[in-house]
């Protein structure tokens, strides 16, 4: 099982704060084994997702920590997809 | 505010964090340090083209700490520093609200300058925060800007 | 503290000159303003090889306030500020009292830094104050330093 | 009539916080046209004003802005002379 998170106006467009996936059972994921692979398969779900998700803005961090496409995922992991931060 | 890091939703108090900076953990005075720069960033009234009433501020939750922690250790490991404080303030803030405090002691004021902008630039493009305006026309997520990003950039260069 | 600039033997209020600066000369508060950037100055425990207990700050009356508001004056004329404010104590000071505070806001925290950091580096140079410290092996004048002079004449290359 | 001053470890040095001088009347300064030209005659006083205004690093200042040596003097003028700056 890993959890995706979505933040800011990506979780509005979206309407989805949280979702769990389990990539060996859930059989549309069961072929993404990197980060960018989740994105594509995620993409897929209808067009505003495919638009959404195709931001080539977009951070993606694994367990709190921003990383690149080419992230293999594991079992537990924390995912999450989010627009350039505005803090400060 | 003996935790260096803080993201809340209450209001901080420069005054008391400016005396925080100077005490030592069993309260003496820190008179190692002779430099202290401070950084408060507020809700300002006109932004990327309006005039803004107020904000939300999202964060991510856990993620946020990670990431100031991570930031505030690069600051500790580039130059001698004294006390490092930062506080981030999330929820829904009004006009001239207080935000962000970054709050750096040094023996010598320029580690004390460079650390606190460092920490600035750093947090403005790695701090999983996200600020939605209400603004004079409507509600509106605030746009991540090109000049945030090379302020951090130029300090790979220093 | 209506005056930009003071010259004076009392101790300085850090919360005050904060509020002050965020609030306008009509006692509206300052939203214009995103970025406030304040330096402190105190007496540190240690100074070029020996322990210090307190210090005596002479200066030369009247140079010295025209020195500051030259070099507050330049820092407006480079970036846009809003407020800015500096303090400098003179008489006999001792262990981490304050000396000197600087604070400025503007629009964006960059120009806040800068101005600070750049009216730090002028004072350090081109106001006439001279400390000669209480020190373990008696007292001294204070030797000025290279890495001052050459703090200010990187603002030249910029 | 112009005012001299003297700072810091050079007040201290000379023991002298202050002097006046009458450039048109004071038979020694009756040549002194520029700062330079006063601080060399100065430094004639004895031994120790030539040592103590010897000192290259040494800050002068007319009408309470720093200057350099081929400042014309005229009446009225207040000089100063003093260390380099250690305050902030």
């Amino acid at each position: 099982m890993i959890k995706v998170l979505f933040f800011a106006q990506l979780r509005e467009s979206l309407n989805c704060d949280e979702l769990t996936i389990n990539l060996s059972s859930d059989q549309a994921f069961q072929s993404v084994k990197t980060l960018e692979q989740l994105r594509e398969q995620l993409a897929k779900t209808d067009e505003n997702w495919q638009s959404s998700l195709a931001n080539g803005k977009l951070l993606m961090a694994v367990n709190q920590t921003i990383v690149d496409g080419s992230q293999v995922l594991k079992d537990g992991d924390e995912v999450a997809f989010f627009p350039p931060v505005t803090g400060g | 505010m003996d935790e260096m890091i803080s993201v809340q939703t209450q209001d901080f108090d420069m005054a008391a964090e400016y005396q925080a900076l100077l005490t030592n953990s069993d309260g003496t005075s820190n008179s190692n340090d002779g430099a202290v720069v401070t950084f408060v960033g507020l809700v300002r009234d006109y932004n990327q083209g309006n005039y803004v009433e107020g904000l939300t501020l999202e964060h991510y939750p856990g993620m946020t700490e990670k990431a100031l922690e991570g930031i505030v250790l690069q600051a500790k490991q580039r130059w001698p520093l004294g006390k490092v404080r930062v506080i981030h303030r999330i929820g829904k803030l009004a006009l001239s609200d207080q935000i962000v405090f970054v709050g750096v002691t040094s023996k010598h004021r320029e580690a004390a300058f460079e650390a606190t902008q460092f920490i600035m630039d750093y947090l403005k493009n790695d701090a999983p925060f996200w600020k939605k305006e209400v603004t004079n026309i409507g509600e509106r997520w605030v746009e991540a800007e090109d000049k945030d990003v090379k302020a951090q950039q130029r300090w790979d260069k220093l």
